[in-house]
């Protein structure tokens, strides 16, 4: 078992701006992704609902450099227009290479 | 089938559980657009282009006048801010699916009949507003461009259009023959899922009901007014288009009717600092009831009066 | 059609991978919720109080004895504990839509004509037991309160009954001719989606029955035997109520059916501690399928009997 | 009907947002296969065992050959590798439900006939065809054994299968009596959802096609020549066994048409290692589209003239 | 990029007391929280229908100090009554005071 | 508020292999799972619709033992064949005797 650290960006956004952050992953080197629709409540009032816009929740497993990078764009692009949040978390994976 | 709407509402009133499944209400969206579209390209490859061509020349007028107006009246008259008065504009300016059918069947039911081409009208109507309130939006002082192409692909792409527009054209290429086929499927269950429909918007009026409270009455008073307004130029310029008592009914319900599928879409993506607590609650908790219970009848009526 | 639910069956003993998607069960039971509660009200709309009165006493006095009995039963001569007894209660007390459905559609095919009221019938029986054998569960010595506020709230606006009684209230409003708009929609699917639910309910009961062994004979024995009971005194009372033949059987059909929407909901949330393994089990793969196949003619016999 | 699927491509093609809940595309499947079984389950139901027993032993020989043959040019004269020519011909040996359907429409529309027990072979042929390319496939030399016992199970029991073959045997049981009971439901909106699911395979299509680039010419040419190389000889084989025109066209088309339900769930998970750039890009973005366009007609022209 | 350690409290739970839970985390102090439909097995058994009861899981982004409070919440009103667990992990966050 | 240290296990997989998985995790020893639908990207391409098979993803709360003979399983039967990833956080929980 070889467990490497390695980041894990998690994103929650309103689903308007759903490709925009995939293209913006992917050209700053996520290898992969994972996203799931989600619904949820936060400062923008409750998103649980088609018109309401819903959510949907980004996973991908970067580097540090990278996350560190992609928060940069979502910050400089979307924080403060649209309903987005983001946090990163350690965890260890298998493969690495795979991931970076 | 408006009783369908009420009890969404209580249903959220009275804090019910009931919720319909995301994929339910995104399959009858499919359904209904794509059957509107279908239908109405039937008729339209039964329309001779000189029937046609007036009335579609009104609609593009009307649908880039209105968000100006409507415009001027929120920003200046109501005092709402630049940027919500536009989005609240844009939703004014853009039709309702539902509210269009809904009034066609109580046209059917009053046996009162109507050019079968209106759902080409609907489609003409869904998306010039738009683009003219972003176009207004933009204009705030000291707002920056932002991707307008980009939202532009999405207006011309998105799946109201789409299905709309390519059920038209489906439509028309099949004409009667091939709609026989499954006629069956897209006009006899029509008025079912339409009433199923109106149950899953009367759940969402329904938690939008306390917004109402909070947005203030003059959000409701300036909605109501310029729906009617909207509702009754329409109305008028229908029958100056040579469209006969039914069609300048639906015209004016056209006009008069706020969009709730490519309207929020487009704001969420464009304007996203707008409020839905305005846009939102002006189009589906104000506009949208009024419209289906006292609008249509009051079009109805006023095309018979213009018409003598 | 009871055929689809051996299907279901069948498909989760071999393992299969079928999988309704839960929208598609949602939607399923919105739509034939729905659709009972529009067809009754129709139906009430045309019948007169002093038909219906009796019968509406029968059905809550019956709803309200079966879970004191039922649970006494289980309780001192099954030996269930305390809550178990009280769960299972609620289950027999209250009625199961599908099989109503299903038992109707037998009666059609027999040629038995039922009065039009009895969807309000099942309205009616739907919730009284379960609140009967909470309170039951809640003299359980050294239990305290709860919040039965909370779970009369959560009863009276679940999707079930808000479907039903909406329905029922839209149907009576509308009567025949508002009806016969959405007719094709609520009438002709009917059957065909009744079907699939079938299918889904044998999906669900299959996974069920290694539980059954679980849980016991004992299980297994009781649960029929109360059923039977149920449905035989049904069956009299709604002869004795003045009822049809096929009246008296769906009157029997709905004593004895268990219920697996509301009762489990509300178990669920009340009675957090009670096993699944009983309650359910008994409801879904005993008392469902013994009723769907053995139990609906076996009442409407019982109704012809005592008819005579 | 072909139409919408044009309109799916499109809409790719445009990147609309339209997409297909994924719960509506499972609910349009499993109505689809069920509704197929029943519906020929009655029709077998009516036929004598000698009208059907040289078609059945016709298509079963079909179905192991073509994925012999295929393999063999995928592999010797395309120059595919191993495992990617057995997923290749486990996809053309397998049947394709949607392309059946579609061709089934197409001989009613022009007043063609066909057996019908035709599904009843359909359900032969979805299989048979999908086991021997995964024998192929385990013959690659350096490849261990794998789980085929599991697979083996997945394939008998997935939902393709057992709703076929479920249906027709409700179907066959229930006879034409019982399914007039279901028939609104099964025979009245066949159609509208057939243009609905080819909506959705459009949509799955569109996304398909820049594969078709990144896999190269071969894969299309052979692809296509494939296809008509196996409803060539199905056509023959179906006039052999004594089938009529309309008959024999299915059976072509059946030859002909590739797998996406059965044979794609089975090569993930059985050939994990082959490429779904290539069988799923063959399957659904050539095969698919040549069928339903040109291949349908192409069969039915050669029925009548093998059948002079 | 100013990244401030966070607590993420993840509840998964049986939907009949959804809107309990939710009720608790905005009384007890968290902004938002997103939620999904998921399923799962544990001690009490498969969740895989609507009749088993459906999971909801939640998780919320909060002060230490309010997830400490929401889950002895959670552990007083729910735990050992109700099917629900729940776990709190350490993510790096944008923005902290739009959570807290 | 008795806090422990646990291992989060979190799979994503295409769901061909999802009864597998789970039967695996069941037979090295975990009490529980959950798991829900997503679609994804990675260097097998998109996993968006039923014909290209869907992911599924599947987080269990195990120790930390059980978390490494559970990836050493997945890595012999199915890394390199099969479309998965796997990674490991450390979250805290509340009665640890429940998940071990
Ligand atoms: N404190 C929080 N914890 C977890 N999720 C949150 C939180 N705040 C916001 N979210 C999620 O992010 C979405 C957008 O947030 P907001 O912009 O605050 O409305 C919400 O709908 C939630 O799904
Ligand atoms: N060890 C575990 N790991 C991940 N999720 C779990 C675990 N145990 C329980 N769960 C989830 O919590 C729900 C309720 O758990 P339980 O009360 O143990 O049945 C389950 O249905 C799972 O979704
Ligand atoms: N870097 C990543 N971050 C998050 N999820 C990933 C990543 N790479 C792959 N995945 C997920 O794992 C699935 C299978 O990955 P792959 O085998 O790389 O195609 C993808 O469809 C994604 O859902
Ligand atoms: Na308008
Ligand atoms: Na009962
Ligand atoms: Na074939």
């Amino acid at each position: 078992m070889n467990l490497v650290p390695f980041k894990l960006l998690t994103i929650v956004a309103t689903d308007a701006i759903e490709h925009r952050i995939t293209k913006d992953l992917k050209s700053l080197g996520a290898k992969g992704y994972t996203r799931s629709e989600v619904e949820g409540e936060g400062i923008h009032g409750k998103h649980f609902s088609d018109w309401e816009g819903r959510n949907i929740k980004i996973e991908t497993l970067v580097k540090e450099e990278v996350a560190i990078q992609i928060m940069e764009k979502l910050s400089s692009d979307y924080f403060g227009k649209y309903s987005i949040i983001c946090f990163l978390s350690t965890v260890e994976v298998l493969r690495p290479e795979r991931f970076a | 089938m408006v009783l369908a709407f009420v009890l969404g509402i209580i249903a959220t009133l009275v804090r019910s559980d009931l919720k319909f499944p995301d994929s339910l209400y995104q399959s009858l969206t499919i359904y209904l657009l794509f059957a509107i579209g279908i239908k109405g390209g039937v008729k339209l490859s039964e329309t001779h282009f000189e029937d046609v061509y007036k009335t579609a020349i009104g609609a593009i007028m009307m649908c880039s006048m209105i968000p100006i107006w409507s415009f001027l009246i929120l920003k200046f008259v109501a005092r709402f801010d630049h940027l919500n008065a536009a989005a609240m504009a844009a939703h004014f300016g853009s039709v309702s699916v539902v509210t269009f059918s809904q009034a066609s069947v109580f046209l059917e039911q009053k046996g009162i009949s109507f050019e079968g081409f209106m759902p080409a009208i609907l489609a003409i109507m869904e998306i010039p507003a738009i683009l003219v309130a972003l176009y207004i939006a933009s204009k705030e002082p000291g707002r920056q461009g932002g991707s307008r192409q980009q939202v532009l692909h999405e207006l011309l792409t998105g799946k109201g259009n789409l299905l709309l527009i390519g059920g038209l054209v489906i439509g028309m290429l099949t004409g009667k023959k091939g709609f026989e086929q499954v006629n069956s499927f897209f006009e006899i269950p029509f008025k079912g899922i339409l009433c199923l429909f109106l149950l899953e918007v009367g759940l969402v009026t329904g938690r939008r009901i306390p917004d109402i409270r909070q947005a203030g009455i003059k959000l409701v008073i300036f909605s109501l007014l310029i729906q009617i307004l909207n509702g009754s130029i329409g109305v008028w310029l229908g029958i100056q288009t040579g469209l006969s008592i039914g069609g300048a009914t639906l015209f004016g319900v056209l006009s008069a009717s706020a969009s709730y599928i490519a309207a929020p879409a487009a704001i969420r993506m464009a304007l996203p600092e707008a409020n839905p607590g305005y846009y939102l609650t002006a189009s589906l908790a104000i506009a949208f009831p009024f419209n289906v219970t006292l609008g249509i009848p009051y079009y109805s009526y006023l095309a018979t009066l213009f018409a003598n």
